[in-house]
């Protein structure tokens, strides 16, 4: 079994979700990864400004079991911001060092603050989508005219079809074309650093035969791509639901660990 | 539905139809038989007379559509030479500039060159008069090829093709060739 | 030309274009001032009121435009001849309220905000003419640049982007203003 990271979570998540239907009606309504968490946040009634990190991401990354990931890059998007919420968790939870005065406190940042600001500039974009909605509705009860007989329909022909554009212009936007082209071409001849899921699964396994709990931000450490961390997070996800490892929180060190599933 | 509504819905489904609309459709949207329906319409146009309206309903082979006047066809032609028209924009001109290097070229091509979709340029383009198709490619699909016009060569004072400047035509043909062949 | 003709030929003129005319043409084909033609405007849509017609004239992306009136809508859904786009997704509206606001924008930029890659939404946007591609932005890579066109204020509604509701501290940006007035 070695799936491409391309091909894995769309058929593995869709075959067990069929007794979750009525999950996916609801989920199919999320335009991404923080539209659900804002809707978690706002069902939850709790300040954005102090979000309870370990229930939202509970609940998010339960979210996450159950929807059916038919794109992959969105599902992609939404892996990466439970990495995310996870990581934040993880920080949340270490034992703070002892500050001497209330001015180190201040200057202490809030590991929550990126995602709240990213929150609130996404919370903004989504109410003027409603506002547009609302006119779009609005406008579609006026028809413009579409047909009958206008010599208006001629002018195309007769009139300035170009505007005040030269013929310089247009030698100009094929050169920047090209230009453009060049750099895409490059990047679409290296060959694209492949990921399988089962890789990293067999990697985490192994880890666990020579320690016997992993750190959860250790599993992340050295991988550089977007697309590496969202393979090792699926692993993750796919080893916790085979019961093959077990995700807890150790209170005495206060970072999430991954250890073997005793069972 | 009273007399007057039933006049405004009549007008109203006529001047927003892309087509000439039927009696059948009309009757069937307004739920009145044909008569009523023809009656209507009479009384349509003797309002647009009455109150020296700039068009009327006129019914062709397909059905009735709005016209306008002939008497105020001196001022459309004024429409006409007001150059109202926005100029080209970006896509257009991109999707235009592909067209003229390497024409005849077919809708698929000029997406994998540009890595957008083009109906809407190419509609402008085509509606301008700047493009034409050219046959169909052979092949899965025959799909349509486009070529530019003699009114492109007009509006970018040029004689013929061959006078459109060389833009470094290695990498036009090295570069291109591949990536449309890639497809 | 008495106040009648002038109504007349106006209304021909609106009613014969299919995109929306600006009173700076219409200004020009009538040789009358902008108050005067302004003044014809309101006359006639209050004819159309009085008369209750069909349709009326309206406002939208900076000009003059015949359209039914909205209390006909449900009898226009019937007719098939009326070409209709489907709504907008809920993705590609956030996307394109994002362009609206920060135009000119990269993808990259739209994308860091929505939280989701927007590949399938732009093109939907592009294709649908709402909006346009700007340019490109300096810097590595020179990503593209976004707006949005005078399309988007025609399937809105809006007079221009100052119709847009306020958001909080979402506001245009000035760059946009003298941009799309230069045009």
């Amino acid at each position: 079994m070695n799936w491409p990271c391309s091909k894995a979570p769309m058929r593995k998540i869709k075959r067990r979700t069929d007794k979750q239907a009525s999950y996916q009606v609801k989920l199919a309504a999320f335009t991404g990864p923080l539209d659900l968490l804002l809707h978690l946040i706002e069902r939850a009634e709790i300040d954005i400004y102090n979000i309870p990190i370990v229930e939202i991401t509970d609940q998010f990354l339960a979210y996450l079991q159950t929807m059916e990931l038919f794109d992959l890059h969105i599902a992609a998007d939404f892996l990466l911001m439970a990495a995310t919420l996870m990581q934040i968790k993880a920080r949340m939870l270490l034992p703070r060092p002892l500050v001497e005065t209330e001015e180190e406190a201040a200057e202490e940042e809030d590991p929550r603050l990126e995602l709240v600001e990213r929150l609130l500039e996404y919370k903004k974009a989504k109410e003027v989508a409603t506002r547009l909605q609302e006119r779009e509705a609005e406008a579609r009860r006026f028809f413009p005219r579409t047909g009958g007989y206008f010599p208006d329909l001629e002018v195309a022909a007769t009139a300035e079809p170009v505007g005040q554009v030269t013929l310089w212009d247009l030698v100009q936007a094929f050169s920047a074309l090209l230009e453009s082209l060049l750099p895409r071409l490059e990047l679409e001849g290296m060959p694209e650093e492949e990921y399988s899921i089962q890789e990293m699964m067999d990697q985490i396994m192994a880890g666990l035969d020579r320690v016997p709990r992993i750190h959860f931000s250790a599993l992340f450490s050295g991988l550089t791509s977007r697309k590496a961390v969202v393979a090792s997070f699926l692993a993750l996800l796919e080893l916790i639901r085979m019961h093959k490892v077990l995700v807890q929180q150790d209170m005495t060190f206060g970072e999430i660990v991954v250890a073997r599933w005793e069972g | 539905m009273n007399w007057t509504k039933a006049k405004a819905v009549l007008e109203a489904i006529i001047f927003a139809s892309s087509e000439p609309v039927t009696v059948k459709e009309l009757s069937m949207i307004l739920e009145l038989n044909y008569e009523t329906v023809e009656q209507l319409l009479a009384e349509l146009n003797k309002d647009y007379d009455d109150q020296q309206r700039g068009f009327h309903i006129k019914e062709v082979a397909e059905g009735f559509q709005f016209v306008t006047k002939p008497e105020y066809a001196d001022y459309l032609e004024k429409l006409k030479k007001v150059p109202r028209q926005s100029p080209l924009s970006q896509a257009a001109l991109e999707t235009l500039a592909i067209i003229a290097y390497k024409q005849p070229i077919t809708r698929a091509e000029i997406e994998t060159i540009r890595g957008v979709r083009v109906d809407s340029s190419l509609s402008t383009l085509l509606e301008r008069g700047l493009i034409e198709e050219a046959g169909r490619k052979d092949g899965p699909g025959r799909p349509i090829l486009y070529r530019t016009t003699k009114d492109f060569l007009k509006y970018f004072g040029l004689k013929n093709l061959d006078e459109l400047p060389i833009v470094d035509d290695w990498i036009l043909n090295q570069q291109l060739q591949i990536d449309l062949t890639a497809d």
